[in-house]
């Protein structure tokens, strides 16, 4: 039994990589197509990741190895913990504050590593990566909190079953002012503009990034994917109803990121404290809004 | 703000473990130039500023008292790579003034054109960099592959797609070819209509406008004081253009309506729509000076160039280019090559001096947008 | 019977080396650094018209993450220490684009006091640009030339570098540390 | 205000100037040593408000430096280029810090090319130069092209693998 769900986590994580680096790889053609240019193929991710896995690598101290495989790792235990068309490897159901605690390990590991480079401008970026959390976790709280409510269950699943019934049940629909909140909020997940003060090459250099060679590159860019593909799916769970195969999901998640990524390419980025103030204004202000018509009205 | 910088200072200066530097430059991403500052930083907020320059210095101004007369015009493009044309026409000038040759008047509408022309590739490239230092990369690739269009036209014209090395010691190499005047007309018009697109996506930005207004502002009086020229000071509302003040080509036959913002308040912000303002303004110049263009020669006879001499003497030429004002001082002893050549480039006072006072009281996100609008062009002080 | 040991390990090596290859030839971060007047020509290649990103190559932050330095242009003494020090700092296996005539043999500025000559004194070049400035035509081509050699393993400058180490580092040495003047009567 | 006007009254203040008119809006003053700083003192007042540069010219056949102060009114429309000179074996001179601010980095681009010492100056620390140990390089006995071959072996390929 063990072994099964070893195996399942195990193709869980080779589709949640695939698919992530898949969408990074897309990504970079559309945004190519909005600034008008032709764009890498679809597959270059892939190249990239290969090529970075096989370059030579220099680190200063053991935490950076260990600070890189602890965010990889943190990340895609949250990933094994989020229905992917109503699959996880054993019967967990996705439970929300979980996955809240986990996705937080990512960026904790990913602090330590880079903490150890010790350039200057990678503590700078997970500073901000940090606050920015703080930005992004309440708003998202706030709709999280709509929908543990009105299924009386803390589960993924449960909410995503909630929605059976066609295009009209779905959450995006009956709530509309929570899933813009949620957008909002999941476009600061992301790390897409405006809210890519963390990563920020004209400002600090790549951040986190800047003392990372070869194979911690890759490891980094395999992480990106992963979290694409976990903030995307967190919101197809929850606004885009239930899924029936896993195709089917993964254009929900595909239409998620295009929206972001659309979104990412024509504005640029805030000021770090301007993110969290705005992240705690209108997505908040939506989500608490949508709470009193849903709960009071 | 200026409170907690002090404050931040004092810390600064009491605890050595708090404060850190940071190389901004010459191989940071929001450093375009090769130049750099050393950044004393607590937290994010810079607290003292060093210079790292010299990384482009070439020693132009021994170079030239080397060459010949018509060698340098090879050199001086050069000495600011994205508007190369008003370095050779200062010196052109400048060795104009010294022989006392007076060029045609064709030939003075042509260098007109082709110096606006030139401050359009500058501008739009100052455009765009405030695009990349906020991360709006989209606009900052729209424009550069607009700057090719202008790119075309110099190498249609002069056939060199950067450094045109045009304009010669009594006029300018080759009149316009067939069809051009029509092409640059037309571009004129794609611009015009490309303006919009660029409001829609920069300088009507709610974020941009956000992190722009009110960063590093500087008053009239202080900017003259502390040698700010060109767009910069226009952006704080002063009324100064060497085109008009000082008019060299045919800018006293064209009219030049300097852009001027209402309320400038000369903070990034007022910079930035400056030099959008300016833009609009060259395309206006550009028709004007092709509807009044005369015909005639584009160049007297000099004699051999290789021979040419230039009688003793001293004259200063100063350009309006699109950073501010570029000067030449040329001194001559009589002899084949120039004695002395002075370079004044546009950036130096802002972009090594001015900065020890700007840069202390921003923090690190805001170096990259202050340069940008500054348009600090880092060859042009090295040299 | 080490022999074949040893053989079927380096056909294994050269098999895999040949694999990887390509991946290395088809992703190729360039580091952004604008050393010169060349880089000017470098933003319109990465616009519509010419858009290297097509072929896999991207600019990048910082010289940890980077496989390709450009040197677009002339090498002042500051410069070159600055590109040591880059060169030093980037992963193997990297490569070097010397841009321009000023990186071949100084170009116009050969008689300058403060721009070097010969770049490949100082650190290994790869492949040279001709031109001042090259075209983006020529950029291009020669980062397709470029992908080419790394397809097939020749461009292995790094590996010199490795080799003639003091070779690399007296000349260095003789320029950024030098303790007497070059010429006579030279004291201030 | 024609431009004439404005040296004769300049001439009235300071009777040892010279003066010579380049063009309709350009003037230079000569001035000797000890009393320039007056002279930048008075023209600044005087609405010369603009110091565009400090560049100096190396008149070797004389021993002689010449420092120069390029300004410009904003009100007048004019450019007037103030002409020190000092002797070359002794290149000392009061620094003009005091009228204008950033003078400080063009006196000290002035010092690290020429050698000329800018007295009351704080930091005159190389800023272009990389480990200089030559003569200053913009004077005339510098020799560039021989520099070049020395250091950077221009046309020498032997002793390359």
């Amino acid at each position: 039994m063990i072994f099964l769900i070893l195996l399942k986590a195990f193709l869980i994580t080779l589709w949640v990589v695939f698919i992530g680096l898949l969408f990074l790889g897309i990504g970079r053609k559309i945004t190519a197509r909005i600034q008008k240019r032709y764009g890498p193929p679809f597959y270059q991710q892939f190249i990239d990741v290969i090529k970075l896995l096989a370059k030579e690598s220099i680190w200063h101290h053991w935490i950076m190895i260990l600070g890189a495989i602890m965010a990889l790792g943190g990340l895609i235990a949250t990933a094994l913990h989020v229905p992917i068309a109503g699959i996880l490897p054993y019967d967990s159901n996705g439970p929300i504050f979980l996955v809240l605690y986990l996705s937080a390990i990512g960026y904790l590991g990913m602090a330590m590593g880079v903490s150890a480079s010790g350039n200057p401008n990678a503590p700078l970026g997970i500073g901000r990566a940090l606050t920015l959390m703080l930005g992004y976790e309440i708003p998202f709280a706030a709709v999280l909190i709509i929908f543990m409510g009105l299924t009386k269950s803390s589960y993924f699943l449960q909410i995503a079953q909630s929605q059976a019934g066609g295009i009209l049940h779905w959450n995006f629909i009956r709530y509309p002012l929570a899933f813009i909140g949620a957008e909002i909020a999941v476009q600061a997940m992301m790390a897409e503009k405006p809210f890519d003060q963390m990563i920020a090459p004209a400002e600090i250099a790549s951040g986190p990034l800047v003392e990372w060679p070869g194979k911690f590159l890759g490891l980094g860019m395999i992480q990106m994917g992963v979290s694409v593909f976990i903030e995307t799916a967190i919101i197809t769970n929850l606004f885009l109803g239930p899924s029936h195969n896993i195709l089917d999901f993964t254009l929900k998640q595909f239409g998620i990121y295009f929206i972001a990524l659309c979104i990412n390419a024509v504005m640029p980025r805030f000021k770090i404290e301007n993110a969290a103030i705005y992240l705690w204004t209108i997505p908040l202000g939506l989500g608490l809004l949508q709470m009193l018509i849903t709960f009071v009205l | 703000m200026i409170d907690r910088f002090t404050e931040l200072k004092k810390i600064a200066q009491k605890d050595g473990h708090v404060l850190y530097n940071i190389f901004f430059g010459p191989n940071h991403p929001g450093m375009n130039g090769n130049f750099g500052y050393v950044l004393d930083m607590v937290g994010s907020q810079v607290v003292d500023v060093r210079l790292n320059a010299g990384q482009l210095h070439r020693g132009f101004e021994k170079l030239m008292e080397k060459r010949l007369w018509v060698q340098n015009f090879s050199l001086i493009p050069r000495v600011c790579v994205v508007d190369p044309d008003p370095n050779e026409v200062a010196y052109a000038t400048t060795a104009e003034k010294l022989a006392d040759i007076d060029i045609p008047k064709r030939a003075k509408y042509i260098r007109t054109i082709t110096l606006e022309m030139s401050r359009m590739t500058s501008l739009l490239m100052g455009m765009g960099s405030v695009g990349g230092a906020t991360g709006l990369y989209t606009i900052m690739y729209w424009m550069l592959s607009d700057r090719d269009y202008l790119l075309d036209m110099f190498e249609w014209l002069t056939g060199g797609r950067v450094y045109h090395i045009f304009n010669l010691i009594g006029g300018v190499r080759r009149d316009f070819p067939e069809g051009w005047i029509d092409k640059i007309l037309e571009l004129m018009d794609y611009f015009e209509n490309k303006l919009k697109e660029y409001d829609h996506l920069l300088y009507n930005n709610p974020i941009i406008v956000k992190r722009l207004e009110g960063l590093a502002p500087i008053t009239g009086d202080e900017a003259k004081k502390w040698g700010v020229t060109g767009p910069n000071l226009r952006a704080t509302g002063v009324r100064s253009d060497i085109r008009i003040d000082y008019p060299y080509a045919a800018y006293n036959e064209v009219e030049v309506n300097i852009p001027i913002q209402e309320d400038a308040k000369g903070d990034a912000l007022a910079r930035a729509i400056q030099v959008r303002l300016e833009f609009e303004e060259s395309i206006n110049i550009i028709r004007k000076a092709i509807k009044q263009l005369p015909e005639g020669p584009v160049r007297v006879k000099i004699g051999n160039p290789l021979k040419l001499r230039i009688p003793k003497g001293e004259a200063y030429t100063k350009i309006e280019s699109s950073k501010g004002e570029f000067g030449y001082y040329i001194v001559s002893d009589g002899g084949i090559k120039p004695y002395r050549v002075s370079v004044r480039g546009p950036s130096l006072p802002v972009g090594l001096f001015l900065c020890k006072r700007d840069l202390p009281k921003i923090r690190i996100e805001d170096v990259a947008l202050w340069m940008n609008t500054y348009s600090i062009c880092a060859p042009d002080f090295d040299r | 019977m080490l022999d074949k040991i040893q053989k079927d390990r380096e056909k294994r090596q050269s098999a895999w080396e040949a694999v990887i290859n390509y991946f290395r030839k088809r992703s190729l971060y360039m580091l952004h650094y604008c050393t010169g007047c060349g880089a000017i020509e470098l933003p319109p290649i990465m616009t519509s018209r010419w858009d290297m990103e097509r072929f896999g190559i991207a600019p990048m932050a910082t010289p940890r993450q980077a496989d390709i330095l450009l040197v677009t242009g002339y090498a002042s003494q500051k410069t070159i220490k600055r590109l040591i020090y880059t060169y030093e700092q980037m992963p193997n296996p990297k490569w070097v684009l010397g841009f321009g005539s000023c990186t071949i043999n100084g170009g116009i500025y050969w008689d300058s006091y403060n721009v070097i000559n010969k770049l490949d004194r100082y650190i290994p070049i790869d492949l040279f640009i001709s031109g001042c400035m090259p075209r983006p035509q020529s950029i291009l081509s020669a980062m397709k030339k470029l992908q080419e050699m790394i397809g097939k393993g020749e461009a292995k400058g790094y590996e010199r570098y490795k080799q003639n180490y003091e070779w690399y580092k007296k000349n260095q040495r003789k320029l950024l540390e030098r303790e007497t003047p070059f010429l006579d009567g030279g004291e201030k | 205000m024609k431009i004439k006007e404005m040296l004769e009254n300049i001439k009235k203040e300071f009777p040892y100037i010279g003066t010579e008119i380049q063009e309709e809006k350009q003037a230079r003053i000569y001035v000797c040593n000890d009393k320039f700083l007056n002279i930048l003192t008075y023209l600044r007042n005087e609405k010369f408000e603009h110091l565009a540069n400090i560049f100096a010219i190396d008149w070797i056949d004389e021993k002689e430096f010449e420092i120069n102060y390029n300004l410009w009114s904003y009100e007048y429309l004019v450019s007037i280029i103030v002409k020190v000179r000092i002797p070359r074996d002794k290149a000392k001179i009061p620094t003009a810090l005091n009228i204008w601010d950033h003078a400080q980095i063009y006196e000290r681009e002035v010092h690290e090319f020429f050698g000329i010492e800018f007295i009351g100056n704080p930091d005159l620390s190389p800023l272009f130069l990389h480990n200089w140990k030559d003569l200053p390089p913009m004077r005339k006995d510098f020799d560039t092209e021989a520099f070049s071959r020395k250091a950077f072996d221009v046309g020498e390929r032997e002793g390359e693998k």
